[in-house]
């Protein structure tokens, strides 16, 4: 592949030299983000004033959607409270793109839950799109193939006038990139609740299926070992909030057009899943990495610590869409559609060749070296320089203040007091008309369930049903559930009831429930009363966990889900896959037959 | 597991199914190849993988073009496609004397009448939206390469799932294809799409190129078909092996 | 930047699911000064280099080919720009 | 009968994934004249009766409000013509 971005490229470039030698040079540090004590931090981490390039990957690696930095000291629970037993089925735990499940017969399910919430209420069609382009590259990264998705929504008030714009654009972005991956859909929800009016939940759940053998991990090693970006091209997807950084010398700052939003390509998706498995098959790569939040500084600072080396690479060799990119732009760039590998230097050829055939476009960037450390040139200039450990692992972790807010004995004081209604007919019609009863069917018919042909049950069942061996019926079940009202209520209990009506779900179908994932929508952590509920919720779902003996594998946590001061509901998405031996034993939900017995089961 | 499947005289052993080769191709984008394959086999036949780049057919017997959205339905569904090198030798093979067996469905009904190898053309749904459906229709014409199976008129249930399936064909051209009967399947109760006359899937003058959108791949195992029980798309596979075996082609 | 603009549109006689959805929809948004409307495609071509008479007849034949398809579209315009 | 045009084209900074797939298609089909495609949409806006300023006006406002969508496209053009 030929790069021609290095000779377009005019503006001053901050190198690590030149760092060391202006050290006081002013940096737009508050503007990316970073708080004093942060960018103070990293000043002390390097020795020195970081580099423009530096900048752009600490400000984006430690922002709290990915450090975690204010969820970190809360999530450990979900480590702390696993028992041996728990362990007994999990191949890959928390950390990893996503958690792998043993399911027995040498096959392994990996699956996880995200959210796409900000950028959904922005541009709803392609903010629900690329929700679910990026859960289901987290699935390929692990080396499996994605089998299926579920997609737990959230909207405000059906009857506000913003409601229609998210809701169409939302579910038709869902299905047109699902539909298009060729993966059945399988399951969801669909609230509407005026909390979430200016805050709709997006969640994306996408499951896939691998033999053990195959599983991949994100990590760089073996010197010499080259590590290359393919997918779509980089262009200036999700940077608009840095554009302080379209000027690299920070002294002419000229206006940059860099688009806030992010456009799915589902056909360069699936063309780069049926790579991938091409790519595990022969296996020809090594290690691997998505590239979502944070992009190329996400991927090289990622592999690189996980590896025992170092990574040595040259950035003007990556494929840009939009030439005018700088360097800290093109490390924070959310470009869609594109991952990175490690390679053996015997297999790039059996690489390219795989590359030619589904004429996807990649770029070798450099290798991994056995510095210890991540360096990135441009054009030979040397403008990173870091331990990548302190990048990918070692950002802030706060241990933010908060306190079980005084207005809840109110609330949970205030509880029915009206009469029950003479005619109780009408009230199960008025109750079952109401939005979130009424059937869903307006959403899910327009999502693929058939395609793959191992779909044994979706919408309307209680859990979506895949099987993953044709010749034994081996299969998995999943379903994802959540109430917001009951976790503003009782954070602690509604994140337990939760975990209990998936895990029932997925019981009811016939599967045994083995491992749990979970999205954790709350407002800001800043605040001491959401931080309260998030806490709450945390231990609340740990603790069912432990009682019910399956393991958080992984998940995601949305903080910041406000608008003007208020809150969402505390609302903690918990998917949860079974196992069956023979999918064809699941029990769909409803009666079937005339004549049936109906029994009613628990307390 | 579902037990093999077929009509055929039963002196014919499942080695003699076996021989008859059934291409699958995929093109960048398809979906429904492994299905399609999964149907070729339940009927009996080799399913055989034949890739858009490929320059030869592979001896195989019959093809089927399966759905998806190759190059993302990108400009119009099948445009692109439609193009590919192994394309050339479908169309070729379809309008020899040997009259290849050529199924479409859903995208590769599209890719048909890209290719003009059928006529008309689908726009997107009149409700604009994509659809997820078990369809009913009714088999108006047992006497395609694909439909042999079937019993005229009899109504089958099928998946049905696309955002551009509406079917369109000037006036000329629809009353032509009723008058030749060469609508082979119309949408019974409910039309998903808008589609002229109700109409799923139609053929070439010949009968041996077939395009249709709902997917008979789709329903051929119980547990995974419409309402976890149908396997009417069944029928559309048993039918080329008892064409191709028939001795079409011998 | 030189460009080739390819306008195509949906023959009249077709019926237009995107452009009859609009037309429902403007009336609700306080348009009614329009009583009709279709939705078809632009395409810009990029050119590096001159768009000579050549390059304007390989783009009207790309237009026929691939960037429609003549059973239910027609190609209104193949056009140089250059702004 | 008289119409409006309106054309309506991606931001430039934004992702093209048609423009992308057509761009890769030309040169197989023997088309290298094109080194980047970009697919947009065209709208007829049919008037019964005269175009004046005011309803040009009109279709200004619907072209920014229904016709595309902001956060994403531009409207390149809204234009009488009369053929
Ligand atoms: N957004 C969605 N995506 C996919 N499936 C959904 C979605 N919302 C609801 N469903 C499915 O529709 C069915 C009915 O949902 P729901 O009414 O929420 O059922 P329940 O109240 O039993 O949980 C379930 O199978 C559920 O998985």
């Amino acid at each position: 592949m030929t790069n021609s971005s290095a000779e377009k490229t005019s503006f001053n470039i901050d190198t690590v030299a030149n760092a060391a030698s202006t050290p006081e040079t002013e940096l737009p540090w508050a503007e990316l983000g970073l708080k004093d004590n942060e960018f103070a931090r990293i000043n002390e981490i390097l020795g020195r004033r970081p580099t423009a390039a530096e900048l752009a990957m600490y400000s984006v690696m430690w922002s709290e959607h990915c450090s975690y930095k204010s969820s970190k000291v809360h999530l450990r629970q979900f480590g702390d409270k696993v028992t041996p037993e728990m362990k007994e089925h999990l191949l890959v735990g928390i950390g990893e793109n996503a958690g792998v499940v043993d399911i027995g017969d040498g096959w392994a399910v990996t699956f996880k839950v995200e959210s796409h919430n900000h950028p959904s209420f922005v541009e709803p069609y392609q903010g629900a799109a690329t929700g679910i382009g990026g859960i289901v590259r987290d699935i390929i990264s692990m080396g499996a193939r994605p089998v299926a998705v579920m997609d737990p929504l959230r909207f405000g008030a059906i009857d506000h006038p913003d409601t229609a714009r998210l809701v169409h654009g939302i579910v038709s972005g869902i299905g047109g990139y699902g539909n298009s991956l060729g993966l059945p859909n399988i399951g969801g929800e669909v609230v509407f609740d005026s909390v979430y009016q200016g805050n709709p939940l997006v969640n994306a759940l996408a499951v896939g299926v691998l033999r053990h053998e195959d599983i991949r991990l994100a990590n760089a090693s073996g010197v010499g070992n080259r590590v290359v970006l393919f997918g779509a091209r980089t262009g200036g997807d999700g940077i608009g909030g840095a554009s302080v950084l379209a000027s690299e010398s920070f002294d002419d700052a000229k206006p940059s057009k860099r688009p806030a939003v992010q456009v799915g390509d589902p056909f360069a998706e699936k063309v780069l899943i049926e790579c991938c498995l091409e790519l595990f098959k022969a296996s020809i790569v090594d290690g691997i990495q998505d590239l979502g939040a944070a992009g190329i500084s996400c991927a090289t600072s990622e592999l690189a610590s996980n590896g025992e080396g170092g990574m040595h690479v040259e950035l003007t060799s990556v494929l840009l869409r939009d030439p005018t990119l700088t360097p800290g732009e093109i490390l924070m760039s959310e470009s869609q559609e594109r991952m990175m590998a490690v390679v053996t230097p015997e297999n790039v050829a059996a690489f390219e060749a795989v590359m030619a055939k589904w004429d996807v476009e990649y770029s070798w960037l450099g290798e991994v070296t056995d510095t210890g450390r991540l360096i990135i040139d441009w054009d030979g200039e040397t403008i990173v320089d870091v331990d990548p450990r302190t990048v990918a692992h070692d950002g802030p972790v706060y241990n933010r203040p908060f306190h079980r807010p005084e207005w809840l004995d109110a609330l949970q004081a205030d509880s029915f007091k009206g009469e029950v209604p003479a005619d109780l007919g009408a009230a199960v019609v008025e109750l079952m008309s109401s939005p979130n009863m009424a059937s869903k069917s307006w959403v899910t018919d327009q999502y693929d369930r058939y395609v793959q042909g191992n779909t044994a049950q979706a919408m309307p069942d209680d859990a979506g049903v895949i099987r993953v061996d044709e010749s034994t019926g081996l299969g998995v079940a999943l379903s994802t559930d959540a109430n917001g009202r009951y976790c503003y209520l009782n954070p602690r209990e509604g994140a337990k009831l939760a975990l209990a009506e998936a895990y029932r779900n997925v019981a009811t179908s016939g599967a045994r429930p083995l491992a749990v994932t979970d999205c954790l929508n709350f407002g800001s952590p800043e605040d001491p009363e959401v931080m309260w509920q998030f806490a709450e919720s945390v231990t609340g779902l740990a603790d069912a966990c432990q009682e019910l003996g399956v393991p958080v594998t992984g998940g995601n946590v949305s903080l910041y889900n406000q608008t003007g001061g208020v809150p969402i509901h505390p609302t903690p998405v918990v998917g949860v896959l079974g196992v069956f031996d023979d999918v064809a034993r699941r029990t769909p939900s409803g009666w079937r037959e005339d004549g049936q017995a109906i029994y009613l089961l628990g307390t | 597991m579902t037990e093999l499947i077929t009509d055929l005289s039963a002196d014919l052993s499942s080695a003699d199914l076996s021989s008859a080769r059934v291409g699958v191709i995929t093109f960048p984008g398809t979906l429904d190849d492994r299905d399609a394959a999964r149907a070729v086999r339940f009927s009996g036949a080799t399913a055989v993988e034949l890739w858009h780049a490929d320059a030869e057919l592979k001896d195989v017997d019959a093809v089927v073009i399966p759905g998806g959205f190759s190059y993302g339905d990108y400009l119009r569904a099948g445009a692109i496609s439609r193009f590919a090198p192994l394309m050339a030798k479908v169309i070729d093979a379809a309008n020899s004397e040997a009259k290849l067996p050529v199924l479409g469905i859903c995208n590769g009904f599209q890719i048909l009448t890209e290719s003009h190898l059928l006529p008309g053309s689908m726009v997107k749904n009149d409700h604009l939206k994509f659809i997820c459906r078990d369809q009913v229709l009714r088999v108006e014409n047992t006497a395609t390469a694909w439909t042999s199976a079937f019993d005229a008129g009899q109504e089958i249930t099928v998946p049905l799932k696309n955002q551009d399936g509406q079917y369109i064909a000037d006036e000329k051209t629809l009353d032509a294809l009723e008058a030749e009967g060469r609508v082979v399947f119309r949408y019974v109760g409910f039309n998903p799409n808008g589609s002229r006359r109700d109409i799923a899937g139609i053929a070439n003058a010949a009968g041996n190129v077939v395009g249709l959108m709902p997917h008979p791949e789709h329903a051929v195992e119980t547990g995974f078909g419409p309402d976890h029980t149908g396997t009417d798309g069944l029928g559309f596979f048993s039918s080329v092996l008892h064409t191709i075996l028939s001795g079409a082609r011998a | 930047m030189p460009r080739i603009v390819v306008d195509v549109m949906l023959k009249p006689e077709i019926l237009d699911p995107q452009g009859k959805a609009i037309v429902g929809a403007l009336p609700r948004l306080g348009f009614t000064e329009f009583s009709g409307v279709r939705q078809g495609k632009r395409f810009e071509l990029t050119v590096d280099g001159e768009i000579t008479e050549a390059v304007l007849a390989k783009a009207r034949e790309a237009a026929e080919t691939l960037l429609s398809n003549p059973v239910i579209e027609d190609v209104v315009k193949v056009e140089a720009v250059d702004d």
